[in-house]
């Protein structure tokens, strides 16, 4: 299992209801998956010899282009088009039955594809969930968006699957009356596997849970974004401004600041 | 008559290390609390030549922000012009061409050659050897020469634009680039490593001084030289490969003693290693445009992207928030410095004020970067 | 026992070693540039602030007061000004000032311009104790250097 | 001769201008020095070379305002400069330049000498104490540590060339050596015994480094640690009288390793008079005290200590033991 699947299974336990709809999503999948291959094996099995082997340089080289498109080392406008459409989808389904012609039958039981699909845009107002980003496009791969209160928790489990707090950010979406905190995550195992956690406090009590006792370097993160956004972290041990002078009582990343 | 130094009751006494301090390398304050000789806790204090770059992102456009990247760091100032113009690359989907890449690669790898270089000279300075940092002067002067010729400028480099570089190497740099490789390579065994590294005296001061366990790294967020001298194998341009880095060999120097010896000999190791990719991308470098075309006034879709390059201290990140306007909503600037400072505090306790500030040498401070 | 050895052995050889590096540096000729008495020349890419470009045929500016590189400049510190004579196709130049006090030299004023109208200049002996000194009147200096 | 009153007044002129020319110059000599080691010209504005540069640098002393910070101790801030030149100049008086060439023939001149080197320490000290800074304070304490360390060894090996010469007067001492190099201290060969004197000489210079506090031991200055360490709070010629003491510490450090080692003013080759012999060997030491300072960069003051109580006092007493054997037995 990939480190991207497994973090993403991780972070699901925040989320139950869109865990139970991805586990059912991905069982139907699973199922269909299954069941296109089984009876392409029959059809395949009618096909003579040399037909069958066109096929699977055919469906090979199909493969190798879809599993190019997931590559993050050449962005190509082609994918770029691709990562947030619903021809993704199509994408996932083409590498997922060129896996299984490949593969043989006994790894039909586990059909699903190494990298989970990219997610699709939702409609309106984004939903506390998990989201699965394109990384050429985006430069990461999950986007978490969560409570407030979930902020720690996400954070526990990121820091027990051995990831590292990058930066701690804010945003002030003034138009929405809301501040947004952004968690960057990133492992320096080896593995490749960003996460950005991001949640949004109204603008007129922006108060979130502190990390700093999960990650010592959510300290100064912490501190920054408070003394830039005025956005309170409660139970953080030293709020105090870090970058502008002490006694600064003015937030100049907000919007609606004027120096 | 005199007034005794004031002593609390434990008989600990505050040093305020800077701002102004011959070892702070800028305007960086230290607060102290030192028994004796010996640091009982350390807290640095920062700010002092904060300038609110971020916001000066959000009142501009997106060409107008390029200016301000370099004054950041200024010793790896291509390292940020790169991360700034990836992010933006990335925010509007510009594809940019392989010549200009190519391009991008050598002179950020001098870059970094130069920042090494300067950190070489200013940590032996640290250490109280003078003259290292003036061997490390003259090989430097030769890569701002090298890069004053492409770029115009010899500190605070605006040279990469979106989807290309300003304008083109020529034959000029491109010899006078491999005799330094060559220069370099003849010098760093006997001026570098004779003189400063095989020193008993520097390796009894900076033997397991300073020592970053792997578990602190990962919870401070520490990149760069200090990772890596760890013993954790994680460079951005292995890890997260972007531009050319995919296609060329180079190797990750990683050290596990996790003291400042190693991030000093990560450092020293990485010099060649840069060398090595200069020399590849030279020997490899295509021809084309440098530019692609972009318009004039970029205005990318609403979007929230990140993008990573691996500066001279470690993973500068660039969080770039679009919200279809002509310049940035929010843009986030990730130095590995301040996460990489973070760590004193915890590390320096119970260190001797000597073994201290050799240890924040060997962080490799650049507080412009630290404050923004 | 051995390491305390190996250090006074060891160690006394590395110092030896740097001892003969630098002595046989202190033979070697300076590398230093004396800068006042010796004056450095700019590379052609060099970066100074800007300055008009002259018209070879005209022997005036070539900008047509655009606005281009005011608008350009992240730090406003670009003033360009014309008047439109009667009759004439194009603007004339009459102001173009530049406040080097914010000036970084980025150089999007340069890359802005459309018509080739300003370009780098040379200068780097910018020394002042006078601020005055930095508000530069470009078109002033056009017609100076002619 | 011994009786008249020219012969110490001459003595004290000649002493001062030559204390005063080392002073002065020697800083010259180590901003050339370094300069060239770093392929740098060094001074060379005011006059041919930048000869002219210590007068500059002095009349800018000299006129500047000698700060006197708030909360210090007034009176031992103002003594601790002058008492680290007066140890400095008063102990030349015990140095033969040449044979009869010394201001006063002192059966104990070594002792003397080390005496008064003592002194220079309490300079230190008392500068760093009664500048009330934190900085000078940890310097004043390293500077007391670090002397009380190297006086050992370096004291220790004194007595074995006492020992050896069966005298401390340093004439003596230097008559001692006289007749060609294969008689110095360092390099003694008499009988096929003492091949073992050039690990004295070096425990002796070592230790003369550190005494002087110059780099790589210069611990109470350590200026990217202490910022100027005991001098932090000095300006003017507070500030210049340190540094000239500094710099005469290296002067009779040198003559005394000229004198204890070096065969002190015995030519090897007889061309010139004695005193320029010595005076060459002087500034050869002098050299190397600069040319060691542009190499190497600074120990730490624990490893320094290391350094003295674990190698060169266990070196020390061999040594001395192997001395009174050798002497003993042969």
């Amino acid at each position: 299992m990939s480190i991207l699947r497994e973090t993403k299974w991780a972070l699901l336990e925040l989320f139950p209801e869109q865990k139970a709809g991805e586990a059912d999503a991905e069982k139907a999948a699973r199922e269909k998956a299954k069941a296109d291959a089984l009876a392409k094996i029959e059809a395949e099995a009618k096909a003579k010899a040399e037909a069958e082997a066109k096929a699977k340089a055919k469906s090979e080289g199909k493969e190798g282009e879809a599993a190019s498109s997931d590559s993050p080392k050449k962005p190509s406008k082609v994918q770029e088009t691709a990562a947030e459409s619903a021809s993704v989808d199509l994408a996932a389904k083409v590498k997922g039955e060129a896996a299984k012609q490949a593969a043989p039958v006994e790894e039909i039981e586990e059909p699903e594809s190494d990298e989970p699909p990219i997610s699709l845009e939702p409609e309106g107002a984004r939903p506390y969930g998990v989201m699965v980003r394109s990384y050429a496009a985006r430069g990461y791969h999950l986007d978490v968006f969560c409570a407030p209160d979930q902020v720690v928790a996400a954070a526990e489990l990121l820091d027990g699957a051995g990831f590292s707090l990058e930066a701690v950010t804010g945003v002030d979406w003034i138009k929405e009356e809301q501040l947004e905190v952004v968690y960057d995550y990133n492992r320096t195992d080896g593995q490749l596997c960003r996460v950005a956690v991001r949640t949004r406090v109204p603008r007129s009590a922006p108060e979130v849970p502190t990390v700093s006792h999960i990650f010592s370097g959510a300290n100064w993160h912490e501190r920054e974004t408070h003394e830039f956004f005025g956005i309170v972290f409660q139970g953080h041990p030293y709020l105090v401004p870090l970058l502008l002078p002490e006694d600064a009582d003015f937030h100049p990343l907000l919007k609606d600041f004027t120096p | 008559m005199t007034v005794p130094i004031q002593c609390a009751p434990d008989e600990t006494f505050v040093l305020n290390l800077g701002p102004q301090h011959p070892a702070t390398h800028g305007v960086l304050r230290v607060k102290l609390t030192m028994d004796g000789e010996y640091v009982v806790k350390a807290e640095p204090v920062l700010g002092y030549i904060h300038r609110m770059h971020e916001k000066m992102a959000e009142s501009g456009t997106f060409a107008q922000f390029m200016g301000n990247t370099p004054r950041m760091d200024y010793l790896s100032a291509l390292s940020y012009n790169q991360g700034y113009v990836m992010a933006v690359e990335r925010a509007a989907g510009i594809q940019v061409p392989e010549r200009a890449e190519y391009i991008r690669t050598i002179t950020v790898e001098l870059n970094r050659i130069s920042s090494h270089l300067l950190w070489f000279g200013a940590f032996v300075l640290d250490l109280g050897g003078f003259t290292p940092l003036l061997y490390a002067f003259d090989d430097r002067e030769k890569i701002l020469d090298l890069l004053e010729h492409v770029t115009g400028s010899r500190l605070t480099y605006c040279y990469y634009r979106f989807g290309g570089v300003y304008n083109d190497i020529d034959d000029d740099f491109i010899t006078g680039t491999r005799a330094f490789i060559k220069r370099l390579r003849s010098r760093l065994p006997s001026q570098y490593h004779d003189l400063v590294t095989g020193n008993i005296i520097l390796i009894k001061r900076l033997k397991d001084i300073g020592i970053i366990s792997q578990e602190i790294c990962r919870k401070y967020g520490a990149t760069g030289p200090v990772l890596r001298g760890s013993g954790i194998k994680y460079d951005v341009r292995r890890n997260e490969p972007y531009s050319i880095y995919p296609e060329l060999k180079f190797d990750i120097p990683c050290y596990k003693e996790c003291d400042s010896m190693a991030r000093y000999m990560v450092r020293m190791d990485e010099i060649e290693q840069s060398l090595r990719i200069i020399e590849q991308a030279l020997d490899k470098l295509p021809g084309g445009p440098v530019q692609a075309k972009v318009p004039k006034t970029l205005k990318p879709a609403a979007v929230d992207c990140y993008a990573n390059v691996e500066a001279a201290r470690g993973s500068f990140g660039c969080r770039l928030v679009c919200d279809g306007d002509k310049g940035p909503y929010r843009l986030k600037l990730r130095s590995p410095t301040y996460s990489n400072l973070s760590l004193f505090g915890e590390v320096a306790e119970g260190m001797l004020l000597a073994d201290a500030l050799a240890f924040m040498g060997s962080l490799d401070l650049v507080i412009p970067e630290i404050d923004r | 026992m051995s390491e305390y050895w190996n250090d006074i052995f060891g160690g006394a050889k590395s110092l030896v070693v740097g001892l003969n590096i630098t002595v046989r540096e202190l033979f070697k000729p300076v590398i230093t540039e004396q800068y006042p008495h010796e004056v450095p020349v700019m590379k052609p890419r060099f970066r100074g602030h800007i300055e008009l470009t002259r018209n070879e045929e005209t022997g005036g500016a070539n900008c047509v007061v655009c606005g281009m590189c005011q608008r350009a400049c992240p730090s406003g510190c670009i003033t360009v000004d014309g008047v439109k004579p009667e009759g004439a196709k194009k603007k004339v130049l009459t102001t173009y000032t530049l406040d080097f006090t914010k000036c970084s030299l980025c150089g999007s004023c340069v890359e802005s311009c459309a018509f080739d109208a300003i370009q780098f200049s040379k200068d780097y002996n910018l020394a002042s104790t006078n601020k005055d000194d930095y508000i530069f009147d470009l078109v002033k200096r056009l017609e100076e250097k002619r | 001769m011994e009786t008249s009153i020219w012969r110490p007044i001459l003595f004290l002129v000649g002493i001062m201008a030559f204390a005063g020319v080392n002073a002065a110059w020697l800083g010259w000599c180590e901003r050339k020095g370094a300069g060239h080691i770093q392929r740098r010209i060094g001074p060379k504005e005011v006059g041919p070379y930048g000869l002219w540069q210590p007068l500059a640098d002095g009349i800018k002393l000299m006129t500047k305002q000698l700060l006197v910070p708030q909360g210090v101790d007034g009176i031992l801030f103002r003594v601790a400069p002058v008492l680290m030149m007066i140890p400095a100049i008063t102990s030349m008086v015990a140095i033969p330049f040449s044979e009869g060439l010394q201001a006063r023939a002192i059966d104990l001149s070594v002792l003397l000498i080390f005496a008064l080197a003592s002194i220079g320490m309490m300079a230190i000290l008392l500068g760093g104490w009664a500048s009330n800074n934190k900085y000078s304070l940890i310097s004043a304490a390293r500077s007391v540590s670090q002397n009380i360390a190297y006086e050992i060894p370096m004291l220790i090996t004194v007595i074995t060339i006492v020992m050896v010469s069966g005298s401390m007067n340093m004439e003596e001492i230097a008559k001692d050596q006289m007749g060609g190099f294969w008689h110095w201290n360092i390099f003694r060969v008499e009988n096929g015994t003492f091949l073992y004197m050039w690990i004295s000489f070096l425990i002796f210079f070592i230790c003369s480094v550190a005494e002087t506090n110059r780099a790589p031991f210069d611990m109470a200055e350590a200026e990217s640690e202490l910022v100027a360490g005991h001098m932090t709070e000095y300006s003017s010629m507070g500030f210049g009288l340190f540094m000239m003491g500094e710099y005469l510490n290296i002067v009779v450090g040198a003559c005394l390793t000229t004198v204890l080692f070096l065969g002190g003013w015995d030519c090897p080759l007889g061309l010139l008079p004695g005193v320029w012999w010595f005076l060459l060997k002087i500034y050869i030491l002098i050299f190397s005290f600069i040319w060691i300072r542009w190499t190497y960069p600074r120990t730490q003051i624990y490893k320094l200590l290391n350094l003295s109580w674990k190698v060169l006092i266990p070196f020390s007493l061999v040594n001395l033991l192997v001395t009174a054997v050798f002497l003993k037995v042969f």
